[in-house]
């Protein structure tokens, strides 16, 4: 008897906690995992200023944002990328519209032993090296020696964007190794003589050594005058222009405190506005 | 049998009937989710294509080396459990006093409750990189790491199930082989051994099961590079973890979504295929030891 | 060459004890691992407050109190099923094909891997019946997940109620559903428990399942709905392990909840152990 | 004295499968007699005394042709309500078989799922039972005790207490003493004998002695038949029958 008494509270409280749970003002952000530390850093800090929100941040991937933005599951969907032709369509089917806002760039440098003596390599090079056809660095003017390939694994979104920037949507070479986080294919590249890989701006430290990609150095200024290769903006998407607590979230993301936790973050803030 | 007796039988019947449901459920979920990609991209070159790229235009289904991926940790993974495991399974059967079985019995099923984010976790900041040191290796994530977890994994699973076929062989065997002079080791390895045979073959078969369908490990530990693996100390991509990491980024219904159900659905057969021979075997045993089956 | 029986013995028997020593030297390392590395994260405010700081800070409450909800919602849900198919194969002696069909499905049940569970939740309950990404829909894939285990646990209880006992309760002219609630049932208590204490380990403990059904990568405020989606533990380590700009501090957060998820298992496994063992005694 | 007859057995026939486990089966029990079956395992002894409570029900793919008239009424009739015909035939088992639970709750069972709720009716009932069966003063001061904390001849006699507290009029008894020490069974033999006066009696057993110290009846059973029903001093000094005078004078069994 006592054991049913228990159960029935618990459900009971479940059940009120159900219909408490409606009132307060709530937002979903789903999608992209690029940005999910963004998402996730500025949602704190606008929580923090604004009690009375409750933000859940949830990061499928930006696949799985959208579908959610379709579905009315969530009120903001986190993206690495443009929206795809056909997934306007089918959420205009469903009655939602979705905005873009752009709320953060992603720079990504390509990176190297400092022990390399190589410098800078073209976008072809970085391609051939990551798509299998060059294989050793005196193809690319250094020292003679196996290229060691380092990626992320391919369900990040930096793999996402790093094959849609660089490779352009190419297979990469298969024997790539994969590390399961941004940092730990820095500090494999710091420990390999003969590595290269790619991270965001932000992991870019005296370990690990950015290349210069056509010429151009991989840094804020660069990124802001659209003359670094390797980089995109990010998006907020939203069912039409934001509006109400969404459009307070994004407006604080790209206002000059969220810009900062943007950057904290590693990523490329937008550029000031004059 | 009284109305109200009725009444409950047919009630109890429906419920006890959900386990079947929810198998019927899930076969009907695979087979529908994941036939589109089938149709598509044709059974033969889904199950033995060797490229996986499932986000580059035009995708690529092709999931042999994922396959592959799965078959050498989990064969790594025997070589560990299956020594380790069934001879814990001696041990405890055949060395270990009454106290001694007391305190090892638990333990090992405790070893088997942990759960295996934990095992990955612990694979990936410790195992990983002292593996990686130790042999010099470009990463420690890689299909032996993968293995080496897994194998510790499956060993409670192996030894359990061991220690119960053991533990059914009628003690007259024994008996009879001592009063043939033979010692305790002969016995336990010609007599006792041959007489669980299938029973232990039964752990074998389970925890190649288990090891197979094991998940958030090898998302961990095992690198997940969609590879042909030349070496043991490649990094793989086994079935279990291409589905835990991809299915965020696949977009609902669409073709990428489709083929991670597809893997899902070889993975289920192959391992309904295991458990049907596992229960096979074990019933043939029981009854060949003429138990109820 | 001649081999001498006694010196393979000892031989043997070296090795079957190096078996073992294996065994638990690996659970002894991964327990000191997780401890001596969890508890420096270890505080008041580590259970009870929310993450902070990009979660390198603050507490992990809300994926404990998420965990719970979800082990609490699987077993509301699988023990009834569980039981009641435990008593309808030991009570009412079903024919044969039926028997074994359920049989063949409890066992086949009990093979499929956990992210083929989470593949069937996320398309049965969050998509086909619009549950969404919610406590409920991870409290009902995990129930399928542990039901094989409660069926078996329960059955080994039920079935092993004397028949007397049942005798002596038609006797004094009971039902049969009186037989089964008030003499069957209580008699199989401990035992049931027992397996729905192990269910709560499994449960509590499992990622695959409830990474596309039930959680999320942060939420700041406990769950308050089950229609809303939760953080939980296992996952939480899992996000901080992959995910996220502060791997060092974060992996100290991880340490953290993976000694929690060790000590809530452990604790609960060793207490269905030893349940297990004392009911044993009892009816030895 | 003039014999009422209680039960009337008529041509009972029954199969567990295909195996005939008894053969054209005829006899009467009379009411506030002792009638006891005897005869070697497995002669159908038990298998008889389990059809009259219906506890046969229980076991499937069994068959059975033949009447058993309680009070003129056949008890397989499909009108007969089988609870209503387990509180008037009470059973007691060969081993005593009290629920894991206190006294109380063993004693209170019966009334407890007919719906009686009322404390002061339970209370007297199960003390006038608990007198019946000679244990009142054994377990007065620790009713809420287990049951299984009982001896093994207490856990009988509470088993026959649990059995009269539903206030039945015929009670079965399938081999009552068969797990218990000389001292204990004498207690049940007595109180079988002091229960007579109450209620129609049948004792299963194969202690002859036992047989011939209780009943007033004695059927002798062999391999499904009946061989021989009388006077317990009939069959025990002047048997009619052959198989039963080898019986009885342990020949074989």
């Amino acid at each position: 008897m006592r054991i049913k008494n228990i159960v029935l509270a618990a459900a009971i409280s479940l059940g009120l906690g159900a219909l408490a749970g409606a009132e307060t003002g709530t937002l979903v952000v789903d999608g992209s995992s690029t940005l999910l530390p963004v998402a996730q850093a500025t949602a704190e800090a606008y929580m923090d200023k604004n009690p009375g929100i409750k933000i859940t941040v949830r990061g499928g991937g930006s696949g799985i944002g959208i579908a959610s933005l379709q579905d009315s599951t969530c009120d903001i969907a986190d993206s690495s990328r443009p929206i795809k032709a056909s997934e306007i369509s089918v959420a205009l089917k469903k009655g939602v519209d979705p905005k873009p806002s752009v709320v953060a760039l992603d720079g990504i440098a390509v990176v190297v032993n400092p022990k390399n003596g190589v410098t800078g390599l073209t976008k072809k090079q970085v391609k051939g090296i990551y798509t299998g056809g060059i294989s050793d660095w005196a193809q690319v003017g250094g020292t003679a020696g196996k290229i060691i390939v380092v990626s992320r694994d391919t369900s990040s979104g930096t793999y996402e964007a790093f094959g849609a920037l660089a490779m352009d949507g190419e297979k990469m070479r298969p024997d790539a190794l994969l590390q399961a986080a941004s940092q730990a294919v820095a500090t494999t590249v710091s420990k390999t003589p003969g590595a290269i890989g790619y991270v965001g701006i932000g992991y870019i430290s005296d370990t690990v050594k950015a290349l210069n990609i056509n010429e151009v150095e991989c840094k804020k200024e660069t990124v802001w005058n659209n003359t670094y290769p390797y980089a995109r903006p990010l998006f907020m998407y939203t069912n039409g222009k934001p509006k109400g607590e969404a459009k307070k979230f994004i407006d604080f993301v790209v206002s000059a405190e969220g810009q900062k936790i943007v950057e904290e973050q590693g990523f490329v803030p937008l550029k000031k506005q004059k | 049998m009284g109305i109200t007796d009725k009444i409950y039988k047919y009630i109890f019947m429906v419920i006890a009937f959900s386990s079947f449901i929810f198998l019927t459920g899930i076969i009907i979920v695979l087979f529908k989710e994941g036939l589109p990609v089938l149709s598509s991209t044709g059974i033969f070159s889904f199950l033995f294509g060797k490229s996986w790229y499932p986000t580059a235009t035009p995708p690529e289904f092709g999931i042999f080396p994922l396959i592959m991926g799965s078959l050498i940790v989990t064969l790594g993974a025997m070589v560990v459990a299956v020594p380790v495991g069934i001879g814990s399974a001696l041990y405890i059967h055949e060395i270990a006093g009454e106290k001694q079985k007391m305190f090892l019995k638990p333990v090992v099923e405790l070893l088997g409750a942990i759960p295996s984010i934990i095992f990955g976790f612990f694979g990936m900041v410790i195992v990983a990189p002292f593996l990686q040191n130790l042999f010099n290796l470009s990463t420690g994530q890689c299909a032996f790491t993968g293995a080496l977890i897994l194998g510790v994994m499956a060993i409670p699973v192996l030894c359990s199930i061991a220690e119960d076929a053991l533990s059914v062989v009628p003690k007259s065997y024994r008996e009879a082989s001592f009063a043939l002079g033979a010692n305790r080791w002969q016995t336990l390895w010609k007599v006792i051994m041959p007489a669980a045979g299938s029973g232990v073959s039964t752990a074998i078969i389970l925890g190649i099961s288990r090891v197979m369908g094991e998940t958030m490990t090898v998302l961990l530990v095992t690198g997940g590079a969609a590879m042909m693996p030349k070496s043991i100390f490649d990094p793989v991509r086994p079935m279990t973890s291409t589905i835990a990491a991809e299915m965020g980024e696949a977009a609902v219904g669409g073709e990428h979504y489709h083929a991670l159900f597809a893997i899902g659905l070889v993975l289920f057969l192959i391992t309904l295929l295991m458990n049907m021979i596992a229960e096979y075997i074990s019933r043939k045993y029981r009854m060949k030891l003429g138990m109820d089956v | 060459m001649k081999i001498n029986p006694e010196k393979t013995q000892k031989i043997g028997f070296v090795a079957l004890f190096i078996c073992i020593i294996i065994a638990l030297l690996v659970l002894g390392s991964i327990i000191y691992f997780v401890f001596s590395n969890g508890i420096t994260a270890f505080s008041w405010k580590f259970f009870t407050d929310i993450p902070r700081k990009s979660m390198t800070a603050g507490g992990v409450g809300p994926a404990i109190v998420g965990t719970l909800y979800l082990v609490l919602g699987s077993v509301l849900f699988a023990l009834p099923l569980g039981v009641i198919t435990a008593i309808y194969l030991c009570e009412y002696s079903p024919k044969n094909f039926t028997l074994n069909l359920i049989r063949m499905s409890i066992n086949n049940l009990a093979g499929v891997p956990s992210v083929v569970f989470g593949l069937f939740g996320l398309a049965v309950f969050v998509k086909l019946f619009g549950f969404h990404v919610s406590i409920l829909s991870g409290s009902l894939t995990l129930g399928i997940l542990i039901l094989p285990g409660i069926i078996s646990a329960s059955y080994e209880a039920i079935i092993a109620v004397p028949q007397s006992t049942r005798e002596a309760s038609y006797a004094l002219g009971a039902t049969q559903i009186q037989t089964i609630k008030k003499v069957v049932l209580p008699t199989a208590l401990p035992g049931i428990l027992t397996g729905m204490i192990l269910a709560v380990g499994r449960a509590a403990g499992e990622t695959a399942p409830i990474m596309f059904t039930a959680v999320t990568f942060y939420s700041r405020s406990f769950p308050s709905t089950i229609f809303g989606e939760t953080m939980a533990l296992p996952y939480h380590i899992y996000v901080l392990m992959t995910e996220g700009t502060h791997p060092e501090e974060q992996k100290v957060i991880a340490y953290g909840c993976a000694l929690i998820l060790l000590i809530l298992v452990l604790a609960v496994s060793s207490l269905a152990i030893y349940l297990r063992q004392s009911q044993r005694r009892k009816y030895a | 004295m003039l014999e009422e007859i209680r039960i009337k057995v008529e041509n009972i026939n029954f199969f567990y499968g295909l195996k005939h486990a008894l053969v054209d089966l005829n006899m009467d029990i009379y009411k506030n007699r002792v009638t006891a079956m005897i005869g070697p395992s497995g002669c159908g002894k038990s298998t008889f005394i389990r059809l009259i409570n219906r506890m046969n029900d229980l076991v499937s793919h069994t068959t059975l042709k033949g009447r058993i008239l309680l009070d003129g009424k056949n008890i397989f009739d499909p009108d007969v309500d089988v609870v209503e015909l387990r509180r008037k035939v009470g059973m007691v088992f060969q081993k005593p078989n009290p629920f894991p639970k206190s006294i109380f709750e063993n004693l209170v069972y019966g009334l407890q799922i007919k719906g009686v709720t009322d404390k002061k009716v339970l209370n007297e009932k199960t003390e006038t039972a608990l007198r019946k069966a000679a244990l009142w003063e054994e377990v007065k001061d620790r009713l809420n005790d287990s049951a299984l904390r009982l001896s093994g001849g207490q856990q009988q006699r509470l088993c026959i207490a649990r059995c009269l507290v539903v206030e039945p009029e015929v009670i079965l008894f399938d081999e009552p003493c068969a797990s218990l020490d000389p001292i204990s069974t004498r207690k049940i033999e007595d109180l079988i004998v002091e229960l007579k006066k109450d209620y129609t009696i049948l004792v299963v057993t194969h202690n002859m002695q036992q047989a011939a110290r209780i009943s007033t009846k004695t059927a002798f059973f062999l391999l499904g038949e009946l061989i021989e029903f009388g006077n317990t001093e009939d069959i025990f000094t002047n048997p009619k029958d052959k198989r039963t005078e080898d019986y009885v004078s342990g020949r074989f069994g």
